[in-house]
């Protein structure tokens, strides 16, 4: 009864958020374009619905795109999801995602495997490389003490020029003006799902399976036990008798393997040629999916459809109306700003809570009365 | 809005298209994009076409957008001509041009899939003679010390975006241009690895002027080649040349005045160029038009600072080296399909 | 009686936690002018809840509070400071890298030209208060490096320096000595002199016998009756308290001590202050004896457990259970040797604050085999194995999977003791088990301690509480100045002669201190 | 070859540059540290200082006057920090994603504005004149001795005052109440509250006084590092705050000297770029190798250190 309530509540108090970000969002979008109305409902609904000439019809071509663009993000927001339970602020999640799709698509381009196991091999090869990288953050911040942060942050910029020079000097295509690979052969490609160019490649099912993989790791294993613990408390962890140091970098490799896996999943499954020449920026996004989901990884995915959902939206009514690019910015922001803000109707969550108390105590009494006896000692 | 179809004009001659202009990038870079858009807009106040243009945003993470975009836009049917530019979109460019056989599309600034589709024109410009163009007059002027702030020491620099396939076709021609000029020119070449940090072009720009006695810099790095304008600005110890778009009307009157010239990529003369020939009745699917000197898709600016402050001898040998370029007389290297990479060689064996 | 007679009033206070807890049930709360008044209760009981109310920390749901006959309404601590109320907390309310004097402005900083702080008044005004209320603190030290006595006396003048007239203290003698205790009763009864009021939360009803006038009960919530404090006895009090007889004193049958299981030989350490804190420690424990150790707090207590359970390294020295070094090995080596410590700071140390119950008290054997099955956890046999450290150490918790940090301190320090206690240990090192724990929790972890050694494991119990060495111990030692300076193993001994030891009156010759090792 | 970049390197206008490079990383470092002495990641410095770029920028533009320009920014940056807290604080936005979502209106947000004031787009073209700039001063005494006033003299006045604000954070932390609220703030709120210090108050406090020191850094950018603002143009310089702070374990002059080894990285990797043969991917590399290497032999220091004491790492 009471869990039903505040379970209620919880959803209520989401949906209010949304409602709210929206309408913060719809003033930019009223301040901006001419047809706001249309302009919010390409935001709201345009992902899934569209309209032709006065019918309107579900776009599936939409929606596989929405899930698409969640192969990486759920794998980032995973990543940072393990990492931040053990309490680790390792940036290098985007480093790693970049790393992961360099290393998927050169083997992508370059190993002759006649065989679905190609694109296999190269995810696993980018995975594990990824894990190792994010040995380097791991293992100075457990020998030495140095802050993964600074070395994670670092380690971005590391891997983004590291990448570039072979990239450029080794592997590029001089046909193309831009530098980029060669095509990668069409054992690497990851298949897609459903028919069209959404790019919702198998992909998006090994995400999910990550993700019910890295829920099991989290909360029904002792690796996922140490990792939380520690994040609670480091120094209860230790005195428990846990492995710490281990720990920490167990979680780090995973968060590094995660995030190369999304990396070589996206470049392999969406592009032709590996072409990436910036931080891809999955790595913040993953931040934002993990601070959404609260790091259960079981809200991944619901965090990573959310954001892609609102991109959608935000592109749609980019392309479909007058509202420009870069006021989508602004939008998700300020999205972004009062979704996550816990606050928000809390003090109406406290008068449910004392009706709730209230409410408890009486029945309480009752029984007691009921019970016999009545009188009190 | 850009949408400006407005009554009461001169009617046109042919047909009003329906136009979309997808931007990969953001407008505002003074630069192809900027060009291609002023383009459109004179089309469209002589009535000639109604056109909508889409920023899609300029990072990789922005990539998945261009894809969807130009899907999207492709498979509402609703359009003439889907415009798109530059190297990084033939991929998605070529995806929709399959599926969607029926909608025509123009690239600009690319040849990587030339007459895979039959609905679809590729417009793509000599940067590298342009470049060569600018060699000579910068690897002439560097000499010539009775103009203000011009050493004896016989360097220039170069700062390039990224140490990509186009940024080094500009490049190569820029040292061909200043090889043949004067085989004791050296030329500064540093990348800032990308297109905005003003501030690390600034800081590259300083050091070829500190150490290397530069003393002409070319920026061919987007918003950031500005940087080695205010290097050469601070100093007072070099002149800018700028890039795509006639520099000296887009910076600061101050930084304009140090700036001695721009070479040209006139995409939006192209596309209006474009458009005559199609009313006209010649069109170009599935085939790459290549604007050079000739065409008027590139050039550079010879009025302003280059008329004022150029000795005429070297105004002459510039003239010479157009003339040569324009007849054939001289080939100039492209970097693009360049396997052997020999810009690599020639911009290490230029540097000082 | 009207409010204005009182010095404070409080009516019908209801507090409700957001994660839907009673804390305080319609609670009629009041003190007169003057007077010492105790609040006392079980764990958990909300005396600190209701004290957090009447300081401002924390809103009432409902209710109402009359300061001198006066309504008042506290939205911060700040307001209730401007009515003079000043309050010291049980866990320590102070900022570690600042000096005491810092700690003791804060937020009321004196100024020189215009904007920086006067650092020698600052000073000069914590002297001189600290004279002025009798209460000596070392005004330039970094309250990191100073000894609790110490702390708790920073934090009362605090209160005072900031003008209070009544002054709650929710546990200040929890974590003292008895020679601290002594000096900080005579200094409230030198306050009350001077017109204060003080609120005095305690678990100990020897203190509350001694030093209050009157004493409200309560219990679960609500307030179980006042009484004049020389009206009840302290059966009667507990029995109110916990609905029940409770047995004050323990009993445990003579023990034949078994093997030596821990063996401490010439232990060494320099802290990180420079001083030497053990210099030269010897001693051993063996299976089924209790040994206790006592002395003033800074006497190296503290580095000896820190040193066997692997917090720190000796600088020479070592210890060894069961034959094997256990300096130097990381902790969890040390639990397979079949140690297990109750740690003295349960906050930082023995829970994991926003973990569950459950996870907390598995987090020392969740590795082994019982509970796992290939790589997962078997979720039954850990939900079986909480159940039964809850039911059997009477944990209050709604369920298992409850945040510990929202149980009452008590009920915390039950669910470090259920774990420490139920792991089959061979050496159990207890660093203060029963601080700041009710009579029945208290009853509870000492039962459950004697029982334990009586089983066969060798337990080392170090307390500030004299009479619970006292009581439980098989052998003391008394530690000072980082020696042993008595050993005493006949159950003969007295906190008049245990005092002596502990303040370095006396001293033991080597050789009667020699027989600690059982060599 | 070594000898060119040695001669390079050797010269004023060498140290001249690191402090150029370092005085914009350096305000935003001290922003960070005086907002995680109040126990606040601020993760927005970047986009805080993208915004107080642009809009110190078009104060200066706006009045023909630079010292109104900077203001501005400080203003504009102050403000940000205010809406940061306000999230952050008073509705509980988790304090990371709400520097997200100001990075993100620092990204995007501000090529919108720039339009919406000025109907320019992706920067500010044409608008500068010379009056906007920040000037450079020329330092009377120091001027005149021979290498070193080419290195100290005649920087932008804001140059000198990242510098001098060091000292100000400083004083401001361990010599002013309010700095003391700070730092007990962020160590022991319930400490400063019981005793009546306003938390919630201080925190917004340090986070403004952050956001108004990335504001500097942000004027710093647009209206003397480069002469005007372009969309990109802070270019990562915020994160490497973040990092410079916490190699400088939140202290001022930690901070600072993380920065200035930053600096120092960077003017290497520009002289470095010059040479013959050298990948320009693999030179951009150095301030950050630089960075990672100074972080560990900091930390090898200190472990030596704590090793005399023989304490484990167990956190009290
Ligand atoms: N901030 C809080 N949030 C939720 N529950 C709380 C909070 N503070 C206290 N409680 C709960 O309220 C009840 C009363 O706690 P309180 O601290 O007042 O007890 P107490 O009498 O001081 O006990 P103890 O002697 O153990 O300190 C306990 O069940 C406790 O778990
Ligand atoms: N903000 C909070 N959220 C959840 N639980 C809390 C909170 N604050 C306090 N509690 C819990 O309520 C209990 C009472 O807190 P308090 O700080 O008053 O302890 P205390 O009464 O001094 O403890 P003890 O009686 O053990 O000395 C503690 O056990 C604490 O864990
Ligand atoms: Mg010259
Ligand atoms: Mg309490």
């Amino acid at each position: 009864m009471r869990d039903r309530r505040m379970v209620f509540f919880g959803i209520a108090r989401g949906a209010m958020a949304i409602i709210l970000a929206l309408a913060v969002g719809a003033v930019f979008i009223f301040l901006s374009s001419k047809t706001p109305f249309t302009a919010l409902r390409y935001l709201l609904i345009g992902p899934l619905l569209s309209f032709h000439d006065g019918s309107v019809i579900f776009n599936a071509q939409y929606l596989f795109q929405i899930f698409a663009a969640m192969i990486p993000t759920i794998f980032t927001g995973l990543a940072v999801c393990v990492m931040f339970s053990a309490n680790q602020f390792n940036l290098a999640g985007e480093g790693c995602v970049l790393a992961g799709g360099f290393i998927g698509g050169i083997l992508g381009v370059y190993l002759q495997i006649n065989s679905g196991w190609h694109a296999v091999v190269c995810v696993l090869a980018a995975t594990v490389a990824c894990g190792l990288i994010m040995l380097i953050p791991a293992l100075l911040k457990v020998k030495l003490g140095a802050s993964e942060m600074v070395t994670s942050l670092m380690l971005n910029f590391i891997i983004l020029y590291v990448v570039l020079h072979y990239l450029n000097f080794n592997f590029a295509d001089r046909t193309k003006g831009a530098t980029m690979t060669k095509a990668f052969r069409s054992t690497a490609v990851i298949p897609s799902l459903v028919p069209g160019n959404s790019k919702m490649s198998v992909g998006f099912i090994v995400a999910l399976l990550a993700t019910a993989l890295i829920a099991f790791f989290m909360y029904r294993t002792r690796w996922g036990y140490a990792i939380r613990m520690i994040g609670i408390n480091e120094s209860f962890a230790l005195y428990s008798g846990m492995n710490v140091g281990w720990t920490i970098v167990l979680a780090q490799v995973i968060g590094g393997m995660l995030s190369g896996m999304g990396g070589s999943l996206e470049v392999l499954g969406r592009y032709q040629t590996y072409l990436w020449r910036e931080l891809p920026g999955y790595g913040w996004v993953g931040i934002t999916v993990a601070i959404l989901a609260k790091n259960n990884p079981v809200y991944v995915p619901l965090a990573a459809f959310f954001i892609a959902y609102l991109n959608k939206g935000c592109l749609l009514m980019s392309t479909h109306c007058d509202v420009p690019s870069e006021m989508i910015d602004i939008i998700q922001a300020a999205i972004f700003l009062f979704f996550a803000a816990e606050q928000f109707l809390s003090g109406f969550r406290q008068k449910l809570v004392v009706k709730t108390a209230t409410e408890d105590l009486m029945r309480l009494e009752a029984d007691r009365g009921s019970r016999g006896g009545g009188s009190h000692a | 809005d850009k949408e400006s179809e407005e009554p009461g004009k001169t009617e046109p001659e042919g047909a009003v298209y329906k136009v979309i202009n997808l931007v990969n990038g953001n407008l505002g870079d003074k630069s192809f994009f900027d060009s291609a858009e002023a383009g459109l807009k004179i089309l469209a106040d002589a009535g000639r076409i109604t056109y909508e243009t889409k920023e899609m945003g300029a990072t990789d993470a922005d990539q998945p957008k261009w894809q969807e975009t130009i899907n999207d836009v492709a498979s509402m049917g609703v359009y003439d001509l889907i415009i798109c530019g530059t190297y990084q979109m033939p991929d998605y460019l070529k995806e929709a041009a399959d599926a969607y056989p029926d909608q025509k599309f123009l690239i600009y600034d690319d040849t990587t899939y030339v007459g895979a589709n039959q609905n679809v024109v590729n417009l793509s410009y000599r940067q590298n003679d342009m470049g060569y163009l600018i060699g000579v007059f910068a690897a002439a002027m560097t000499s010539q010390t009775t103009v203000d702030n011009i050493n004896p020491e016989k360097v220039v620099g170069f700062i390039g975006g990224e140490d990509s396939p186009v940024i080094n076709d500009f490049l190569y021609g820029f040292l061909e241009g200043a090889k043949a000029t004067d085989p004791e020119v050296k030329v500064d070449t540093r990348y800032v690895t990308n297109y905005f940090d003003t501030a690390a072009a600034k800081e590259l720009g300083l050091a070829m002027i500190n150490d290397n006695k530069a003393d002409i810099l070319w920026g061919v790095a987007g918003l950031a080649g500005n940087g080695g304008a205010e290097a050469a600005l601070e100093t007072g110890k070099a002149w800018f040349i700028g890039v795509d778009s006639d520099q000296e009307l887009t910076l600061s009157t101050e930084l304009a005045s140090i700036t001695l010239t721009s070479g040209l990529k006139n995409v939006g003369d192209s596309i209006i160029w474009f458009f005559d020939e199609w009313d006209a009745g010649r069109t170009y699917w599935g085939t790459e038009v290549n604007l050079g000197l000739v065409e008027g898709g590139v050039g550079y600016v010879s009025d302003k600072n280059f008329a004022k402050y150029a000795p005429q001898e070297v105004q002459d040998l510039v003239i010479a080296a157009e003339k040569a370029v324009r007849d054939g007389t001289i080939k100039v290297s492209s970097a693009i399909g360049d396997e052997t990479m020999g810009v690599v060689a020639l911009r290490e064996a230029m540097q000082p | 009686m009207e409010h204005n007679d009182l010095a404070l009033d409080m009516r019908g206070i209801t507090k409700i936690y957001p994660n839907v807890i009673a804390a305080n049930r319609e609670v009629d709360f009041s003190v007169k002018p003057g007077e010492i008044h105790a609040l006392i209760g079980e764990n958990g009981a909300g005396k600190s809840t209701l004290m957090k109310i009447l300081f401002g920390m924390e809103r009432p749901t409902e209710g109402e509070i009359f300061v001198d006959g006066q309504a008042v309404s506290f939205s911060s601590p700040t307001d209730a400071i401007a009515k003079g109320i000043g309050m010291v907390h049980q866990h320590f309310m102070l900022v570690p890298s600042l000096t005491v004097a810092e700690n003791i402005v804060l937020g009321m900083a004196p100024r020189k030209s215009g904007f920086l702080i006067d650092y020698r008044e600052a000073l000069e005004l914590t002297r001189a208060s600290a004279e002025k209320f009798n209460l000596h603190v070392e005004p330039s030290a970094r309250v990191a490096d100073i000894a609790t006595g110490m702390k708790q006396k920073v934090e009362i003048l605090k209160a005072l320096v900031r003008g209070a007239r009544v002054l709650i203290l929710d546990e200040p003698t929890a974590v003292l000595t008895s020679q601290e205790t002594a000096g900080l009763f005579q200094e409230l009864k030198n306050l009350k002199e001077q017109g204060f009021t003080i609120i005095f939360i305690s678990h100990k009803l020897n203190e509350v016998k001694e030093l209050t006038d009157r004493i409200t009960i309560m219990r679960a919530g609500k307030s179980v009756g006042v009484y004049d404090t020389g009206a009840v006895s302290e059966e009667e009090i507990s029995r109110r308290m916990v609905g029940r007889d409770v047995i004050l004193s323990v009993e445990k049958e003579a023990v034949a001590p078994g093997e030596v299981v821990l063996q401490v030989q010439g232990l060494r350490y320099v802290n990180e202050w420079g001083k030497q804190a053990l210099d030269g420690v010897t001693f051993s424990v063996r299976s089924g004896e209790i040994v206790g150790v006592a002395g003033v707090e800074g006497n190296g207590q503290r580095e000896l457990v820190d040193i066997l359970f692997g917090l720190r390294l000796p600088e020479s020295g070592t210890a060894r259970v069961g034959g094997v070094k256990l300096t130097g090995l990381p902790q969890a080596r040390i639990r397979s040797l079949g140690v297990s410590y109750v740690p003295e700071d349960r906050m930082t140390l023995g829970i994991a604050a926003a973990a569950s119950v459950e996870e907390n008290v598995i987090s020392d054997r969740f590795q082994g085999k019982r509970f796992n099955h290939g790589p997962l956890f078997r979720m039954k046999e850990l939900h079986k194995e909480s159940d039964r450290l809850i039911l059997d150490y009477s944990i209050l918790c709604k369920t298992r999977s409850q945040e510990v940090g929202m149980l009452s301190g008590g009920n915390i320090q039950k669910v470090v003791v259920a774990r420490e206690f139920s792991s089959d240990p061979v050496l159990i090192i207890a660093d203060q088990p029963t601080r700041g724990i009710d009579v029945g929790a208290t009853e509870l972890i000492r039962k459950r301690l004697i029982d334990l050694s009586r089983a066969g494991a060798a337990v080392l119990l170090v307390s500030a509480d004299l009479n619970e060495v006292m009581e439980l111990s098989d052998s003391l030692i008394v530690f000072y100045e980082g020696k042993i300076a008595g050993y005493f193993d006949n159950g003969e001994w007295d906190d008049v002669m245990m005092g002596e030891y502990m303040l370095g009156l006396k001293h033991q010759s080597d050789e009667e201190i020699g027989r600690a090792s059982h060599a | 070859m070594l000898e060119q970049f040695f001669q390079a390197v050797f010269k004023a206008d060498f140290i001249f540059a690191v402090i150029r490079i370092t005085a914009p990383i350096l305000f935003a470092a001290l922003a960070a540290v005086i907002a995680e002495k109040a126990g606040v990641v601020n993760i927005g410095l970047e986009g805080i200082m993208m915004i107080t770029a642009l809009f110190g920028f078009l104060f200066a533009y706006w009045t023909q006057s630079w010292i109104i320009g900077v203001l501005g920014a400080v203003l504009t940056g102050g403000l940000l920090g205010l809406v940061m807290g306000f999230f952050s604080l008073k509705l509980k936005t988790d304090i990371i994603l709400a520097g997200i979502a100001i990075n993100m209106l620092g990204a995007g947000g501000t090529i919108f504005l720039l339009n919406m004031f000025t109907g320019l787009r992706g920067n500010t073209g044409n608008l500068v004149t010379p009056n906007i700039l920040i000037p450079t001063v020329k330092i009377p005494l120091i001027d005149r001795i021979p290498v070193v006033g080419e290195m100290l003299s005649g920087h932008a006045v804001l140059t000198y005052c990242a510098f001098i604000f060091v000292f100000l954070v400083w004083l401001l932390l361990y010599k002013t109440p309010i700095g003391l609220n700070i730092r007990a703030v962020g160590e022991n709120p319930d400490a400063a509250s019981s005793v009546g210090v306003s938390v919630l108050g201080i925190k917004y406090v340090a986070i403004a006084l952050s956001g108004a020191l990335a504001g500097l850094g942000g004027a710093f950018m647009s209206m003397y590092y480069s002469q005007g603002w372009n969309s990109g143009m802070v270019a990562g310089r915020g994160f490497i705050a973040l990092a410079a702070q916490a190699m400088g374990r939140g202290e001022p002059v930690g901070a600072m000297l993380s920065s200035l080894l930053f600096g120092l990285a960077q003017a290497l990797r520009t002289k470095a770029s010059g040479l013959q043969g050298v990948s320009s991917f693999l030179v951009s590399l150095i301030p950050y190798v630089a960075t990672v290497l100074g972080l560990v032999i900091y930390s090898i220091s200190l472990k030596r250190k704590a090793r005399k004491h023989a304490i484990k790492a167990v956190k009290p």
